[in-house]
């Protein structure tokens, strides 16, 4: 049960969590597990089924897009504070890329079929992690677009 | 430069009448110094030598109007490093794009006795509309002094001065006389590149665009400054359908005056 | 899809001079086809000048040619003149010859030295002529420039000029600044005597021609913005009458017209018919400068063009000098044309021969209908038949200078600055 | 200051040496012709430097401003002259027209933190400030750089980011637009950097240079940061040609960006710089 | 009846696609219907984004804007598509332009209407707040994907060099 | 400007045919004497050595867009106002070379050009004009820097400034400040007395330069009648003045980057540049970098330029201001606004040459009372 209380505590210390009431970051707990990885190992594998959501605590991670024949091209790092992962709540909730620990990475990890399972019956849990994830959302969409544009041309 | 092989200079004509090119042979003080400059490796107008390409540098005079000149100008640009149209018939089509505005086959009944002897495109059109073009010197004819500018400039490597701005900063630089404002003459100099010498204006005539339009120009408003000066519709048509009767902006300004 | 057939077809374009090719049929060591094929593209001047007002005339008709624009802005104001009953005299006239002038300098001394000279010196082109005989070249381009700068002066630009127009000028130019020319017009007589003396001692071909010879004809001057047209065959008639004795041919290797006189399957015009049939119009000067460099009275060896040439670039610049220095600014610039329907017809001698032109305008003053002869399609028959001489008497010269030779031939007539030139593609076929 | 009796008269001055930064851009450093003609600056001014016969353009001084020998310029070939000056080699001759326009508020910044905001060449107007800054580091706060730049081969300076990355007093962040899998650095624009960064937004002058876009949401993020227009600079770009207020090419509402500028306190412009086609 | 009307619009429209019957209507009471020319701005960068909008039909084009150049298009966003999350997002200034590139005709909802109903109505703010997230991830991924073509183009050129 | 105006010597009179005298004597001291001519339809200014090429009895009529000459009533030297040009063509001509560059070895060496050009002095200015100078000034020496060649043009000037008598249509100095009448700012300044009785010159002196000069001119000295009767030339002038500018035209203009009327004078604008030329205060110039074949000398040159041209917000890449729209409000609003902020003055001095010259007649002053009407309000 200590765990538990950790889970708890590192849960409303996180940045992306902000805010969250003390009994809805209890909640969240439940859903939440310590996860490690190495420097190299990879968090998240395109394809594969989005089950989880990832609060960075320690480390940083590289999100990666496979390219034909070869070296992956990194589009983003994600560093302590940040989070990782919403094909979660988008259908067909598979990983769209590859997320790999670029050193020794500490992660708090959210299973979704926990959460969604949480939501059902309290929509203002819903809500207010919802609403965390669209400016998350936009900050990323919005950093894509000027790094596609290249604003240092 | 020094101590570097001379570029090689080619010299290409297409539809046109000449005078372009000429203008280079109308450098009669500097052309010596010109051909110490480079290379005169392909000039049909002044050498009979002529030496293989690839060209440093390639003036094209004239437009594209025929099959074979559609296919000769990539064979020019595929030999060039640089490619530089001169003149308005290679920047704009000349004045023989005034066939597109018209059905060609009676343009060649008009003048030949046998139409099937005569192999033509029904339009003429610029050069860039076929290869691109790394600059372009506007002018029917053009400019002397700015031909010469312009192979200093490349000599130099450094960037033309030719202006794109109205042929009115050049009247009003050189102290001429308004004849729009002061005389009522309509004139094209508010939308015409400069480069001529304002030319007409000190002849106290309107400018008729031989340079085409400038950036960005506004035909629409003086055309209808010139109908308030009395110019009927069908002239205000005519006024942009000479030797840039094919740039963009003059075709848009003349059709909408049809 | 032919629509009609008319083998007489006067309602015809005026070609650019311009790319030309060549090609000859040998057979058993004879001769069996020349053709001297111009496939400059077609322009159709003569197409879009329909429906334009007649004042457009001048501008639109001198981008026929680059090298003697004002031929065509001079026959083309002098065709409206007559059509609107109107006429061009007294200083406007001379302003006129006095810029016909320098297009003649500045052509001729363009063709003598830039285009024809090294021909006879066995050079690509003047640049090299340039390294191995520095100085005649210099003073041929300050010539040049002499004769573009009286375009300039009067004109506005040495190609394509702005200030000519039906009735006159724009603006005719001050004093002072055609005075200014007297000086280098000076210089220029001199220059062009020593340019006839020069061209005098080249080495000419063996190769003579019995010539009909058309040219325009004044009784006070030697010819070049007006006269009757006469030949030596007796032909001697007013410019009006000039469809009713040329006609023009549509050959199927050629985007030009070819011109034909009534009753003589080919002719000349230019520099040697002009001479022959106006020799004693031309001044003192240029008269004895001819004697003292070889010409007869008659000339019948084309490639003695060049040495009429300038023994016609030493008249206009003695002639440039006396209008020069009897200038006197005109009252008004123009006369004012008034507008009314009618036909004109106007010719001029071009540097390269007689260029006509003929208008219909309807009441407004458009243009119903437009004709333009230029010298060129008028010389083109001559031309092959001169080439088919030439290369009959040259059979045994090897390929090359064979080319060059009739190069050199076409030369002569200085059709156009880029077929006269260097733009030959010789195709000698023997079978 | 040496100032030239006429200010539009460049002195021609010699390439010492050619530094090639990366595949566009290269370092020139500068020795007056006639040996005597000094140059001093402060950090953030501009010179003309003059292509002989190619023509002129304005670029700001990289150099470090405590030593005036030699003038170091950093540039970067975008357009004929200076894709031609790239070609110059040791012992050709530039002129040199300056220095010109408004500095850093090196002076200002005492007593605060500073955060430098860097994108693609604008690291090299900020460098000799950051030369200052680092010279007398006693006067200032924390010290952070962040740098965005399009790819790990785009990063300018990239053995002095290392050098000053190891220092204890000043934190560098460096991140690139896109890279391949080597790269174990960040990804991500630079505003991602000034989004996350632990700066104090009440204590901080920042200073930022780059293409004017880049500079845009730079902006953006440190006000949505809390840090106010007047505790941001800029060093702004137009078509400047006498580089004296002359020519009026560079107006920017009531400014001249040669004279008034190029180092402008943001609260100055900030109403100018939303503004289209000013 | 205009109510109605855009109560039929709202449930007719993708982004709204299996929405209860209520919920719709009480999102039309924040609705209206706009129109806007080609060329015109829906709305610049740096103004108050105070409304998202349902594109009924027509072309917007998200632009930024680069002094001496041609704006820069993000994105093209068409029929059935929705424009605009700023209003979520502080401090809700709009990030790029939004220009119609053709006819647009659209229904715009207003940022303080809907956020007034929906912080008391959570469900509303779920249902509203989940179809947006795997809009923002399209086009998220979209964007990734077009990077990726570009540094493809661009070290594939470099590739060939050496 | 080192330059001062300032006389206490009183106002005398000149004969109509003293004007010679005047001539002379400045020609005699080395000037080159610049004046008002009729030439190709307008009045220009020009070199003039007799008086008798003033053009006597003509009067201009101006609008937007439009100027005639026509024959005036009387023998007048001075009844028109300004015509295209302006005299900073003298003072700050449109081309002019900065120095020149000889390659010698690697290295090139750089020379200023001698300017040999002699004093000008300049006849008939009027008040705005003069203003316009003073314009000039502070921007050819902005305290940091000073354009050498400007300033010895400047410098070396004599000024013989014109009484207005007929302000054109276009005309709106009085609402400018800076006209109809001259009050500073010139060597001498003449008010033009014609009447059945005489045709006479008012003359007062503005320096000590004039005031000498005047001694040595054939004079009379003036009574109370013709001060009254130059006054009441003055006077007429003010009132007869038919244009005016808005009113804090310079708040005005700030308030409203983003008005529609940009938009719709962009309309009309030909974006020609015409009235940047004829302007008596636009300073903006481009540099020519000028070169010769062999690579051997380098030159630079200055000439106009116009913020109406789309290469004069050139920075690498494209234009800052691609648009008509854009072009149109930074010169307006420069000229009215943002030019108080740069040189504690206006811009502008009401000679209305931008409204004449403009080829479709684009009025400022229409601009600006529409942009302040549609405030609303009074």
């Amino acid at each position: 049960m200590s765990t538990k209380i950790g889970l708890d505590r590192l849960i409303r210390e996180h940045p992306f969590f902000q805010g969250m009431d003390a009994e809805a970051c209890e909640t969240l707990a439940g859903c939440a597990a310590n996860e490690r990885f190495n420097g190299g190992e990879y968090l998240i594998r395109q394809g594969e089924a989005a089950n989880k959501f990832y609060l960075i605590r320690h480390g940083s991670v590289a999100q990666e897009l496979r390219v034909p024949d070869r070296e992956s091209i990194i589009v983003q790092t994600l560093h302590e504070g940040e989070i990782l992962g919403w094909s979660w709540l988008v259908s067909p909730y598979r990983w769209t890329m590859d997320a790999r620990a670029m050193q020794l990475t500490r992660v708090l990890s959210l299973d979704a079929e926990c959460l969604r399972g949480k939501f059902a019956n309290d929509p203002t849990l819903a809500y207010e992690l919802f609403k965390r994830f669209i400016p998350v959302m936009a900050s990323r969409l919005q950093t894509s677009r000027l790094q596609l544009i290249d604003i240092y041309g | 430069m020094a101590g570097k092989r001379k570029p090689k200079l080619a010299v290409w004509k297409f539809s046109s009448c000449d005078g372009c090119q000429l203008s280079l042979l109308d450098c009669e003080d500097e052309l010596l110094t010109v051909a110490a400059s480079v290379e005169i490796a392909y000039f049909l107008e002044a050498t009979r030598a002529t030496i293989k390409g690839p060209y440093a540098l390639s003036l094209v005079e004239g437009s594209i109007s025929t099959p074979e000149d559609a296919e000769r100008i990539r064979a020019v640009r595929r030999q060039s490093k640089v490619l530089i149209t001169i003149g308005a018939c290679a920047t704009s089509g000349g004045i023989q794009a005034l066939r597109n505005f018209q059905d060609v086959e009676q343009f060649i009944s008009t003048v030949y006795a046998r139409p099937e002897f005569i192999d033509t495109l029904a339009t003429s059109t610029a050069i860039a509309e076929h290869v691109p073009v790394d600059f372009e010197l506007r002018g029917c004819p053009i400019d002397k002094h700015q031909l010469l500018e312009v192979l200093n400039a490349f000599l130099n490597g450094r960037k033309p001065n030719v202006p794109r701005h109205s042929q009115c900063i050049e009247c009003k630089q050189a102290g001429t006389v308004c004849v729009m404002v002061a005389r009522g003459t309509p004139c094209l100099g508010p939308v015409t590149q400069a480069g001529c010498g304002n030319l007409c204006p000190s002849c106290n005539r309107g400018c008729y665009g031989c340079f085409g339009p400038k950036e960005t120009p506004n035909p629409a408003s003086l055309s209808a400054r010139f109908g308030e000066l009395g110019m009927a519709q069908p002239a205000v048509k005519q006024i942009y359908r000479l030797f840039n009767a094919h740039a963009p902006e003059f075709q848009q300004e003349s059709q909408r005056h049809e | 899809m032919s629509k009609q057939t008319r083998t007489i077809k006067v309602d015809a374009l005026a070609r650019v001079e311009g790319e030309g090719a060549l090609h000859v049929r040998i057979k058993d060591g004879v001769v069996k086809d020349v053709k001297f094929r111009i496939f400059e593209p077609p322009r159709f001047f003569e197409a879009f000048l329909q429906g334009r007002l007649y004042s457009e005339a001048p501008d639109i008709t001198a981008r026929i040619c680059g090298i003697c624009p004002i031929a065509y802005m001079m026959g083309a104001s002098q065709a409206m003149e007559d059509a609107l009953g109107m006429a061009v005299t007294g200083p406007l006239r001379d302003l006129r010859r006095l810029i016909y002038c320098g297009e003649w300098i500045e052509s001729h001394v363009l063709h003598a030295y830039l285009l024809h000279a090294p021909d006879f010196l066995g050079f690509e082109d003047a640049i090299r002529l340039s390294q191995h005989h520095p100085g005649v070249v210099e003073k041929a381009l300050q010539l040049k420039k002499l004769g573009n700068r009286i375009l300039e002066v009067i004109g506005g630009r040495a190609v394509h000029p702005v200030n000519l127009r039906v009735g006159g000028f724009y603006r005719t130019p001050r004093k002072d600044a055609i005075r200014a020319l007297i000086g280098p017009l000076q210089w220029a007589v001199e220059a062009s005597l020593d340019t006839v003396k020069l061209v005098g001692g080249f080495d000419f071909p063996d190769y003579h021609y019995d010539y009909t010879c058309v040219s325009l004809h004044h009784p006070d001057e030697y010819p070049i913005t007006q006269g009757r047209l006469i030949s030596n065959r007796g032909l001697d008639i007013a410019i009006d009458e000039f469809s009713n004795h040329i006609i023009e041919q549509h050959v199927a290797h050629s985007n030009a017209l070819q011109g034909h006189l009534q009753g003589s399957d080919c002719y000349l015009v230019g520099p040697i018919a002009r001479y022959n049939n106006n020799f004693e119009q031309l001044s003192d000067l240029a008269r004895q400068a001819a004697g003292e460099a070889g010409l007869g009275r008659v000339c019948d060896n084309p490639f003695q063009s060049i040495v009429v040439r300038a023994v016609e670039t030493l008249y206009a610049c003695e002639e440039a000098l006396r209008l020069a220095e009897n200038y006197e600014e005109p009252d008004a610039p123009y006369v004012e044309p008034t507008v009314q329907a009618g036909i004109g017809h106007g010719c001029t001698e071009a540097p390269r021969g007689i260029c006509y032109h003929r208008y219909q305008l309807d009441e407004n003053g458009r243009i119903l209908e437009a004709t333009i002869v230029p010298p060129t399609s008028q010389n083109q028959l001559q031309i092959e038949r001169d080439l088919w001489g030439v290369v009959e008497k040259n059979l045994d010269l090897p390929e090359d200078r064979l080319k060059w030779r009739c190069e050199q031939t076409i030369r002569n007539y200085d059709p156009c600055i880029s077929c006269a030139t260097h733009f030959l593609r010789l195709t000698v076929e023997r079978e | 200051m040496t100032h030239n009796a006429d200010p539009m008269r460049p002195i021609p001055y010699r390439i010492h040496r050619v530094r090639s930064e990366l595949a566009d851009t290269f370092t020139l450093d500068l020795v007056p012709e006639d040996g005597v003609h000094s140059l001093n600056f402060a950090p953030g001014q501009f010179n003309m430097v003059y292509l002989f016969g190619g023509g002129e353009v304005p670029i700001s001084i990289s150099g470090d401003p405590a030593r005036t020998a030699p003038l170091v310029h950093t540039i970067r070939a975008v357009g004929p002259v200076t894709r031609a000056m790239k070609a110059l080699g040791r012992g050709d001759t530039v002129g040199i027209r300056g220095p010109f326009g408004t500095t850093w508020p090196v002076i200002e910044a005492e007593g605060s933190d500073v955060v430098i905001v860097a994108g693609g060449v604008g690291l090299a107007p900020l460098r000799p400030a950051i030369y200052h800054i680092l010279a007398n580091r006693e006067k200032y706060g924390d010290v952070r750089l962040y740098y965005g730049a399009r790819t790990p081969d785009d990063i300018l300076f990239l053995s002095e980011l290392r050098e000053w990355r190891g220092r204890f007093d000043m934190i560098v962040e460096v991140t690139v637009d896109s890279a391949r899998g080597y790269w174990a650095g960040r990804v991500g624009v630079v505003t991602h950097l000034l989004e996350r960064g632990r700066y104090d937004p009440e204590e901080t002058v920042a200073l930022v240079c780059g293409p004017e876009i880049m500079m845009r949401f730079a902006i953006k993020t440190l006000n949505q940061r809390g840090v106010d227009n007047d505790q941001i600079y800029v060093s702004m770009e137009r078509n400047m040609k006498c580089a004296i207020g002359f020519c009026g090419h560079c107006q920017f509402g009531p400014y001249f960006v040669c004279k008034d500028g190029p180092v402008f306190r943001f609260d100055q412009i900030a109403s100018l710089f939303s503004l289209r086609e000013l | 009846m205009r109510v109605e009307g855009l109560d039929r619009l709202i449930k007719e429209h993708p982004f709204f696609r299996d929405m209860d019957a209520a919920a719709c209507e009480t999102i039309a009471g924040c609705a209206a219907n706009e129109r806007f020319n080609i060329g015109d701005y829906v709305f610049r960068e740096g103004g108050a984004a105070d409304k998202f909008y349902l594109i009924r039909q027509g072309t917007i084009a998200l632009e930024i804007h680069v002094p001496g150049k041609d704006s820069i298009i993000v994105d093209t966003l068409e029929t059935g598509a929705i424009l605009g999350w700023a209003w979520l997002v502080p401090p809700y200034r709009w990030t790029y332009d939004a220009r119609a590139i053709t006819l647009c005709r659209m229904v715009s909802l207003d940022a303080h209407c809907l956020r007034g109903k929906y912080e008391t109505d959570h469900t509303l703010a779920k249902e509203l707040f989940k179809r947006f997230i795997p809009v923002m991830a399209k086009r998220l991924e979209a964007t990734r994907q077009r990077m990726i073509e570009k540094a493809q183009a661009r070290s594939g050129g470099a590739g060939k060099g050496g | 400007m080192a330059t001062h105006y300032s006389s206490s010597a009183p106002p005398v009179r000149l004969g109509r045919h003293s004007l010679q005298a005047l001539i002379d004597a400045l020609r005699g001291d080395g000037y080159t004497v610049i004046g008002p001519r009729l030439e190709d339809a307008a009045i220009v200014y020009a070199p003039l050595e007799s008086a008798d090429s003033l053009p006597e009895g003509w009067v201009d009529q101006q609008e937007g867009g439009h100027y005639r000459l026509l024959r005036g009533e009387r023998p007048a030297l001075f009844d028109y106002v300004v015509g295209p040009h302006s005299w900073k063509r003298y003072l700050y001509p449109p081309r002019q070379r900065l120095w020149q560059a000889h390659k010698q070895g690697k290295g090139w060496r750089v020379k200023e050009p001698l300017d040999n050009t002699a004093p000008y002095a300049f006849i008939g200015v009027r008040s705005c004009e003069i203003h316009a100078m003073r314009i000039q000034d502070r921007v050819f020496d902005n305290g940091a820097f000073a354009d050498p060649a400007y300033i010895k043009r400047r410098q070396q000037a004599f000024i013989v400034a014109v009484n207005c008598a007929h302000p054109a249509a276009t005309c709106f100095c009085t609402s400018m400040n800076s006209g109809p009448r001259a009050k500073e700012g010139f060597d001498l300044c003449m008010t033009e007395l014609l009447d059945e009785q005489r045709h006479e010159f008012l003359v007062e002196a503005g320096s000590d330069k004039g005031a000498a000069l005047l001694t040595r001119l054939p004079h009379r000295p003036c009574d109370e009648n013709d001060l009254r009767q130059a006054e009441a030339v003055a006077t007429a002038a003010s009132q007869a003045m038919q244009r005016e500018m808005a009113p804090d035209v310079a708040a005005l203009l700030k308030r409203h980057p983003e008005h529609p009327r940009w938009q719709e004078v962009a309309q009309r604008c030909l974006s020609c540049a015409n009235c940047t030329q004829v302007c008596p205060t636009c300073f903006c110039s481009t540099v020519e970098d000028v070169t010769d074949l062999s690579g051997q000398t380098a030159q630079r040159w200055r000439q106009w330029d116009s913020c109406f041209t789309l290469d004069f917000s050139y920075i690498h890449g494209g234009s800052i201001r691609r648009e008509t729209r854009s072009r149109y409000r930074q010169w307006m609003t420069h000229k009215l606004s943002t030019w108080h902020d740069q040189f504690d003055t206006s811009g502008c001095v009401g000679c209305g040459r931008c409204i004449t010259w403009c080829p479709v007649g684009i009025d400022i002053t229409e601009e600006a009372k529409a942009i302040r009407d549609s405030e609303g309000g009074t």
